[in-house]
């Protein structure tokens, strides 16, 4: 049989979960995210996994995180309002290190919005949408293939790093039915947590290692240790002095810093010597390739830049990608979030142009091509 | 217009052969158990005997659950109220340890001891809590008294009364057997008995004397003692030996936040916040290990620990 | 190949989503790459649905942009694709529900597609019979393939039902052929 | 000692003469108290009046069974309003009594003291009950020192008999001597009951009110009058008794002589029948001539009399050897087997052999509070907040002794709120102090102190322990109760406004069943700066009527055995036999239990319910 | 799960020493319902390293800290949902929730009766001091009408809730309440909640004294733990003629207990099912 499947964006979410070793699935229904947990429903009980529906997206939240210090590797799927229900929890996993991935199928807001037309407006939500400065991963496929893909890399990255990972996936490729050969998935082996196995005898839960990622004690090992939402100490106390709290808050923070190699991933397209260079992700990159081929065709140098690691921003490779650019042009369904980030870049000589809507469609490649053409002329 | 003494008023002619000096019933037990009733019963037949009779008592504490007494006297003169210590001819104890208490005051040889067993435990006996403590009441069983008091007559009044379905007419059921020492006509005790009851009762409080008197009757004081002897035996064996050990309290003071819970709630009252308003063991001597101080303090300053375990 | 986009539009609860899934399933037997997207209101029922494939797609952009071929279920989805449709594109509409068309250049039939539908014992088979007249126009895929992709898609016991309403639909187009040159001159 | 001749008054003639006074009607047997109260019917008294006090209670009670038209019988608000009415009845011309217990005369003394001066117009008898060996009382005081500082005559019957035939006597005499009588009783004589023949009411004809200023009202110059005329009464009264049948000369032995008086009589002829025997009927003033003729017949003579040596100290100032309380106790009940060890050390009769049998050391069973008894949580919640209690007298008393302990002072019948504005005044007191107060005991002598206490700005609390009755003398009504002797509604006292009246600001009133609730209300009462007054609101579960709820049962496999209840000191709790870690477990008696839930309250295993739970 | 043959409980061997003396204030009841929850703990014989206790935010949120075993302080009103998630991936672990009235019943409301009806084998243990005593004394579900808070400056004027009620509506297999004063009744009614296969919700009456107590006047610690029976307990009241006494009509015990199927038990035996077809 062909290894090829036409596939949903959101079972592809939900399936490379499975192969990635995801075992525990708590959510809340919401559109456009509700395949994803129809899909582990069914998947999670095959291969001994649970999967349970929570009263709300906060109980969903704190199930997986539950269940992740428990040894689980977990995932929850959500969308905009269900999103910001979750952020508390967010910080908290971000603050005791618990490793936990989050799907986010973007949809219209403010508040309800438009819940089943697409929207990219999470893009600073998934930054900062918890309080306080924490480390976060989010990345952001753009192909139902790249939604495997990059669902499997979120365990890992999380599994690895104890940080929580957003995919950030727009309604257009959560709905999308592509076909995928799932033939290159099959030799990916998953990452495994990096469980505590020394002395138990005074064990640091938060001691600072080499790698900034302190192995993890396993409830029943007998590490016996504390875990909390409050500052704490190497030894998992909560702790007031400024010093020691200074000291655990960078390591939390420097630990992205330090793993940036494995972290990042941005896909270039032309880039070398484009003069106009597109940044966009999701959905909105397909347009944009789709522009950039017409662009060419009308002889202008285009190129894309998509950052598939939206969070941490990857600004060294863009700012080597748009060196020779005059233009960059920032596509996203929303009213300019990305664009306020790519603006710290800003060289003198580059404009940085912005191309918004958030009317619940996609953008068109065509509109991109206008957009550039039109920003060209005037400039 | 006074007078030395009464003197009989109608006499029986069978009894004064008999009775040459006054004959001395000491009814004993706890208020409320009916001490005053019982005497009045007797006093009333004596009186209708042609007795002078005087009974007295003193019972300002009995609903207090102190001990009760009734001294009845009666004969041809009767001059003392009460019973010389030494001279009762009947002591009728409705409770076990009053029996114990007015022993002494039981005519030597010839008196006769009636105690019904049941056993009204004070709470003065039940106040050491101390591990493995023994309770005050006293430790003179049946099989002693029966050793030592040739006419006793240990009954479980309470229980034949129960058994005939009167748990209220105990009393008469130690009537009936006090019936068997005094030389009275059993109809004539019925006819005042009679007299004291509720009307309704009557026919009961009869069954119940007639049960009374059957028993003491059919009291055979050696195979009981026989029987006591088995039983007793037997409970020695079984009683578990409880070692009696005093526990010792040990305070955290560093944890020790004065909240004075359990100042105030040793039942004892054995410690105190000390100037430092940290707790502190006042009167161990009196401290019965029962750890409600470890219980309630909230900050686990307290430790309760018997001396098997700190020996550990 | 080429790339061909095709719209299954009407009104929530048409089917519509099923019809390109049955679509996107025979074309992936025949080892076509399929994109297969969707709109539809927060509604089960009634409101503007449609489901677009892009099949073979050329620059990778997932989502219709030009109509191939174009089938309406509903006048509520006229409005919506006007404007997008490739000129001389086929576009199917229904004879009850559509009154008027998309205008533009591009070629209309206007089909029995409910009523078919009806006939077949269930009106909800509506989808089934466009696919069947899609297939018959485009000849995107074989009949064979898509005859197995009902198999596989719909619930056994609808199986025969839809089987009926392809080849109904499907036998539609034929039957109008000869009076409407449009149909002929697609290849 | 010379022997002297044969007695002017010998039992023959009394006995001839009480014949014909009085004719005998029926023979009852009655108890000492009641054949007062007999005596005082008969006796043809119109208004009688009392305040409970163990043991003369049941002499006014009794007085109550008689018909309402023959005599007014009356629950007074303490000794000296009771003794206060007698003497307004005397006034009015009618014969009048009063009944109290020996530190009752205390508290009407001072009526007492005036009366005396000036004497009576209807026929006054004073029935004081003493308590030798202090059965129920704080002290036992000799009636006969009190009357000898009064100079009233005192008689003392020595059987039930004679308790009925001294008051008619005393009446007489009152009347014949124009002085108020006291006739004194014991705890034993009040206590016992012996055969009695009993009379007809002799009705008194009124005499109405006698103008007399000069004798009803005590000025400086009334009173400067009337002493003179009192030592003369008291001459008169000595030369009367010299001949009265009330004292008499039974001959015996002449070896030695017995001079007794009251219930000793009884034990002197139940151990010494053949001795010659004075015995006085009068103990004040003493017939000095009958006694020193006594002493001259026999060669020795004896004094048994309970308590202080009155008569002793007379015959000795009379000139004669005499042998008293060298052989008998200053303290302390007589009984058969004190007088004859007494008589035994003076030789006079053979040691008694003792032939120790079986003597079991005794149980300790003291009277404690009830089961049920609201007493015990107020005490409770006293000891937890550590407090300075002045006591006073009533039941609560035994809150003095374990297991409650949280009783430091008890001196009289209202003195406590006197008492603790003291302890206030010193400033030494660090702990927060409280008077406890009874009911009936608070009407009786504790509103003048509380008064006081907010006259002077002491900083006190008075915890009023209203259980609606005069419970520790068997449950009498009172002012405060809307009852009277009679059973009639009357009048309650609202204690609330009264003590608001007084000008006390915090007042509230509180249920000692509500443990935590009692406590705080106690807390909030003694951080109030000046007096506040917790009036402790729960009636006695026995009187007036017996309150008794479901029994709570200990569910044994919940028991810790920490024997937090036993800390109630309730009789109903006692060792079930079973231990928990070598601790005893306990049970509950259903047939004592009362109900109070105190105990469910106090466990901390939850181990005590009811039994309808599940 | 009883071993005769256990050494007695030694507090000690189940917290963490060097964090004493531990933050709460004195009198606070919550020390003493920890010690009947370490108490139960022990007499069921549970190993230390199978022990999760998760609990929530405020001063009972607090209490696991002090708890040696796998402690998780987690967000307010939250800890049942982090529970929910830690028992499903890890059935072998002995879950127990330390939660408050306010942490449990007013944020954390939702996941309490949806943890009853679910009837996953947790214990909750709700300490309810009728206060928010962490932020300084606000009202919460439970606070008795007419009380002062820090936001009910004139008396609180909502009804309460009453959380057992709640539970066992909300359909908990096992349903208790007691109060610290009956330490060791409190002890053994954790050690049936504990043992209890299936969801137990076990409300506590402990005692804000220092915030709530001092704010309303309820006395000193001693006084407020004497209270909590006469008040609480609806029993403590024999039928007497002459009534006064009316205390609050609060039970306490084992209020509710059923063998409604356990949640992880279910969730399995429905997943057999479907691979059996």
């Amino acid at each position: 049989m062909s290894s090829v499947l036409n596939l949903q964006g959101n079972h592809a979410c939900a399936l490379a979960a499975i192969a990635a070793g995801c075992r525990f699935y708590a959510g809340y229904p919401i559109t456009p995210s509700s395949e994803v947990a129809e899909r582990m429903s069914l998947e999670l009980p095959a291969v001994d996994g649970i999967f349970i529906q929570m009263e709300d997206e906060i109980a969903s939240m704190g199930a997986v995180i539950g269940a992740s210090l428990g040894g689980a590797k977990t995932m929850t799927a959500t969308s905009g309002p269900g999103f910001s229900l979750k952020q508390e929890h967010l910080g908290y996993a971000a603050a005791t290190e618990v490793p936990c991935v989050i799907i986010n199928v973007m949809r219209g807001g403010p508040s309800t919005g438009m819940p089943t037309r697409p929207a990219q407006g999470d893009v600073m939500q998934a930054r900062w949408g918890t309080h306080g400065d924490h480390p976060i991963i989010v990345l952001t496929p753009w192909s139902v293939e790249e939604v495997y893909e990059q669902t499997m890399r979120a365990f890992d990255l999380s599994e690895a790093l104890r940080i929580p990972v957003v995919v950030l996936i727009d309604e257009v490729i959560g709905h999308l039915v592509e076909s995928v050969d799932m033939a290159r998935f099959k030799a990916v082996k998953p990452v495994e947590r990096k469980w505590a196995d020394s002395k138990k005898q005074g064990f640091q839960p938060y001691a600072i290692t080499e790698d900034f990622v302190p192995p993890m004690p396993r409830p029943g090992d007998g590490y016996r240790t504390h875990t909390t939402g409050l500052t704490h100490a190497e030894s998992g106390f909560p702790t007031q002095d400024p010093e020691t709290g200074q000291r655990v808050i960078s390591r939390l923070l420097d630990k992205l810093e330090h793993h940036n190699k494995l972290v990042e991933s941005v896909e270039q397209t032309d880039c070398e010597d484009a003069e106009v260079v597109i940044v966009a992700f999701g959905i909105t990159a397909r347009a944009a390739q789709s522009a950039i081929a017409l662009l060419q065709k009308a002889g202008i140098k285009a190129g894309l830049f998509r950052p598939i690691t939206l969070w941490p921003f990857p600004d060294q490779s863009y700012a080597s990608a748009t060196r020779n650019a005059r233009l960059v042009l920032v596509p996203e369904m929303n009213a300019g979030q990305l664009i306020v980030e790519i603006e710290r870049y800003q060289k003198d000589g580059t404009s940085v142009v912005g191309l918004n809507r958030y009317d619940g469609e996609a953008i068109a490649p065509q509109q991109i091509v206008n957009k550039v053409k039109e920003v060209l002329q005037n400039a | 217009m006074t007078t030395a003494a009464i003197k009989p008023l109608k006499k029986a002619q069978k009894q004064t052969q008999k009775v040459q000096r006054p004959r001395n019933v000491l009814i004993v037990g706890v208020g409320g158990q009916g001490v005053i009733m019982v005497s009045k019963v007797l006093a009333t037949l004596c009186q209708k005997q042609g007795f002078e009779v005087k009974q007295s008592e003193v019972h300002g504490m009995a609903k207090r659950g102190g001990a009760v007494f009734s001294h009845v006297r009666f004969g041809e003169t009767v001059y003392s109220p009460t019973i010389p210590e030494g001279e009762a001819d009947v002591l009728l104890a409705l409770e076990w340890a009053e029996g114990m208490r007015w022993m002494p005051y039981l005519r030597q040889q010839s008196g006769t001891f009636i105690a019904d067993t049941q056993h009204i435990v004070p709470p003065f006996a039940c106040r050491n809590r101390t591990r493995g403590a023994q309770s005050g009441y006293v430790s003179e069983t049946i099989e002693t008294v029966m050793s030592h008091v040739d006419n006793s007559f240990a009954m479980d009044a309470m229980g034949i009364a129960e058994q005939l379905g009167v748990v209220k007419a105990a009393n008469t059921v130690l009537l009936g057997a006090l019936s068997t020492a005094l030389d009275f006509d059993p109809e004539a005790w019925k006819s005042v008995i009679s007299m004291f009851v509720p009307e309704k009762t009557i026919e009961t409080n009869i069954r119940a004397f007639d049960a009374g008197r059957d028993w003491a009757l059919g009291f055979d004081r050696e195979s009981e003692l026989r029987n006591l002897t088995d039983t007793h035996s037997l409970q020695q064996e079984g009683l578990a030996e409880v070692k009696v050990d005093r526990s010792i309290v040990e305070i955290t003071e560093e944890w020790c936040k004065s909240c004075d819970i359990c100042v105030k709630f040793c039942p004892e009252r054995c410690l105190v916040l000390n100037d430092k308003l940290i707790v502190e063991m006042a009167e161990p001597e009196r401290c019965t290990g029962c750890r409600m101080c470890e219980w309630l303090c909230p900050d686990f300053a307290i430790a309760v620990r018997t001396p098997d375990q700190i020996s550990q | 190949m080429s790339e061909i986009q095709i719209r299954f539009s009407g009104s929530g609860g048409q089917g519509l989503q099923l019809a390109a899934k049955i679509l996107a399933s025979a074309l992936a037997l025949e080892g076509r790459s399929i994109s297969m997207s969707q709109s539809y209101e927060p509604t089960s029922r009634g409101g503007l649905s449609r489901s677009d494939l892009v099949v073979d797609s050329s620059a990778g952009y997932p989502l219709v942009t030009e109509i191939d071929y174009l089938i309406i279920l509903d006048q509520l989805a006229v409005e919506n694709s006007t404007g997008m449709i490739k000129s001389g594109a086929a576009v199917i509409v229904d004879n009850e529900r559509v009154d008027a068309p998309p205008p533009g250049e591009h070629k209309t039939s206007t089909l029995p597609l409910v009523q078919t539908a009806r006939e077949v014992g269930n009106i909800r088979a509506a989808n089934v019979v466009s696919l069947g007249a899609i297939v018959g126009i485009s000849n995107i895929c074989a009949q064979k393939s898509l005859l197995q992709a009902i198999h596989d898609t719909v619930p056994s016991r609808f199986v025969d039902l839809n089987l009926e309403a392809f080849k109904r639909g499907y036998a539609l187009v034929s039957a109008n052929r000869e009076e409407d040159p449009h149909l002929t001159a697609v290849s | 000692m010379a022997k002297a001749s044969s007695p002017q008054v010998t039992p023959q003639d009394s006995k001839d003469k009480s014949n014909k006074a009085s004719v005998a009607i029926e023979v009852k047997p009655l108890m000492g108290n009641e054949a007062i109260a007999r005596g005082v019917w008969e006796a043809g008294v119109r208004v009688a009046s009392a305040y409970p006090g163990t043991p003369s209670t049941e002499i006014l009670e009794n007085v109550a069974h008689y018909p309402e038209q023959d005599i007014e019988a009356e629950w007074a608000t303490n000794e000296k309003v009771a003794l206060d009415v007698a003497i307004g009845a005397s006034f009015a011309g009618e014969r009048a009594f009063a009944a109290m217990k020996h530190v009752g005369l205390n508290v009407a003394s001072d009526a007492l003291m005036s009366m005396t001066y000036i004497g009576v117009n209807g026929g006054l008898v004073i029935v004081v009950c003493d308590d030798p060996g202090i059965h129920s009382s704080q002290n036992e005081q000799d009636t006969r020192l009190f009357a000898r500082l009064a100079m009233v005559p005192v008689l003392e019957p020595s059987d039930a008999q004679e308790a009925l035939d001294f008051i008619k006597h005393g009446y007489e005499i009152s009347e014949q001597f124009d002085t108020p009588v006291i006739v004194r009783s014991t705890t034993r004589l009040s206590h016992t009951r012996s055969l009695v023949r009993i009379g007809e009411r002799i009705s008194q004809p009124t005499k109405g009110f006698v103008d007399n200023i000069a004798k009803n009202v005590m000025i400086p110059s009334h009173a400067r009058i009337s002493h003179p005329r009192l030592i003369e009464r008291e001459q008169k009264l000595g030369d009367y008794f010299n001949t009265s049948e009330l004292n008499r000369w039974e001959p015996g032995k002449t070896e030695y002589g017995i001079i007794t008086c009251g219930i000793s009589y009884s034990y002197v002829k139940e151990v010494a029948e053949d001795a010659s025997v004075l015995k006085l009927g009068a103990s004040y003033p003493l017939a000095e001539d009958l006694i020193s003729k006594f002493c001259e017949s026999v060669d020795r003579v004896i004094v048994i009399e309970e308590l202080e040596p009155v008569i002793e100290e007379t015959v000795r100032k009379l000139g004669f050897k005499v042998e008293g309380k060298s052989l008998f106790s200053r303290e302390g009940e007589f009984s058969p087997s004190v007088v004859r060890s007494g008589l035994a050390q003076a030789g006079l009769l053979p040691a008694s052999e003792s032939t120790p049998g079986l003597a079991p050391q005794p149980l300790a069973r003291p009277p404690v509070l009830c089961s049920g008894c609201p007493h015990t949580s107020a005490y409770m919640a006293l000891r937890s907040i550590d407090a300075r209690v002045a006591g006073d007298i009533g039941c609560y008393t035994l809150a003095a002794i374990e297991p409650l302990k949280a009783i430091h002072t008890c001196v009289a019948m209202g003195s406590s709120i006197g008492n603790a504005v003291g302890m206030y005044k010193t400033g030494n007191e660090t702990r927060p102090i409280v008077a406890t107060i009874g009911d009936s005991t608070f009407i009786h002598g504790g509103i003048p102190p509380l008064i006081d206490a907010v006259y002077n700005q002491a900083n006190i609390t008075v915890l009023l322990l209203d259980n609606h009755t005069t419970a520790m003398t068997g449950g009498q009504d009172h002012a405060g109760t809307g009852k009277n002797l009679r059973g009639k509604k009357t009048e309650r006292v609202d204690f609330e406004s009264l003590i608001k009246a007084i000008g006390v600001k915090w007042v509230r009133k509180a249920d000692s069943y509500n443990l935590g609730n009692f406590y705080k209300c106690l807390q909030d009462a003694t951080r109030y700066k000046g007096v506040s007054v917790i009036i402790s609101d729960r009636p006695c579960v026995l009187d007036p009527v017996k309150i008794k709820g479901k029994a709570f049962e200990v569910r044994a496999e919940s028991c810790v055995g920490c024997q937090s209840c036993m800390n109630l000191g309730c009789p109903a709790i006692s060792w079930s036999g079973e231990l928990h870690d070598g601790h005893n477990k306990v049970k509950i008696s259903a047939l004592d239990c009362m109900g109070c839930s105190l105990c469910a309250q106090t466990c901390p295993s939850d181990a005590i319910h009811l039994p309808s739970e599940t | 799960m009883l071993n005769k043959t256990k050494a007695a409980f030694e507090i000690r061997d189940y917290i963490r020493e060097d964090l004493f003396p531990h933050f709460m204030c004195p009198g606070c009841g919550h020390g003493i319902a920890m010690r009947a929850l370490l108490w139960a703990i022990h007499d069921l014989n549970i190993d230390k390293d199978k022990l999760a206790i998760v609990s929530g935010i405020g001063c009972s949120g607090r209490v696991g800290a002090y708890i040696d075993a796998n402690t998780f302080h987690t967000t307010h009103g939250r800890p049942l949902t982090f529970a929910t998630g830690l028992k499903l991936a890890r059935p072998d672990l002995q879950v127990i929730v330390i939660t408050g009235d306010g942490d449990c019943l007013a944020i954390g409301g939702n996941h309490l009766i949806h943890a009853c009806r679910r009837n996953l084998d947790i214990t909750c243990l709700m300490l309810n001091n009728e206060t928010y005593g962490m932020t300084g004394g606000q009202v919460s579900p439970t606070t008795t009408r007419d009380r002062y808070t820090t936001t009910t400056p004139e008396g609180n004027y909502e009804p309460v809730f009453d959380a057992c009620e709640l539970a066992q509506g909300a359909g908990a297999g096992f349903v208790g309440r007691e109060i610290t004063l009956q330490t060791p009744s409190l002890k053994s009614l954790i050690q049936q909640g504990i043992a209890h296969p299936g969801f137990s919700f076990l409300e506590v009456i402990s005692d804000c004294t220092e915030v709530y107590g001092r704010k309303n006047d309820l006395g000193e610690s001693p006084q407020m733990v004497l209270s909590q029976k006469s008040e609480f307990r609806s029993d403590s009241y024999g039928m007497i003629a002459d009534e006064v006494f009316q205390p609050r009509n609060v039970k306490t015990g084992v209020l509710h207990k059923s063998d409604r199927p356990e949640y992880a038990e279910a969730y399995q035996q429905r997943i057999t099912d479907r691979v059996k077809k």
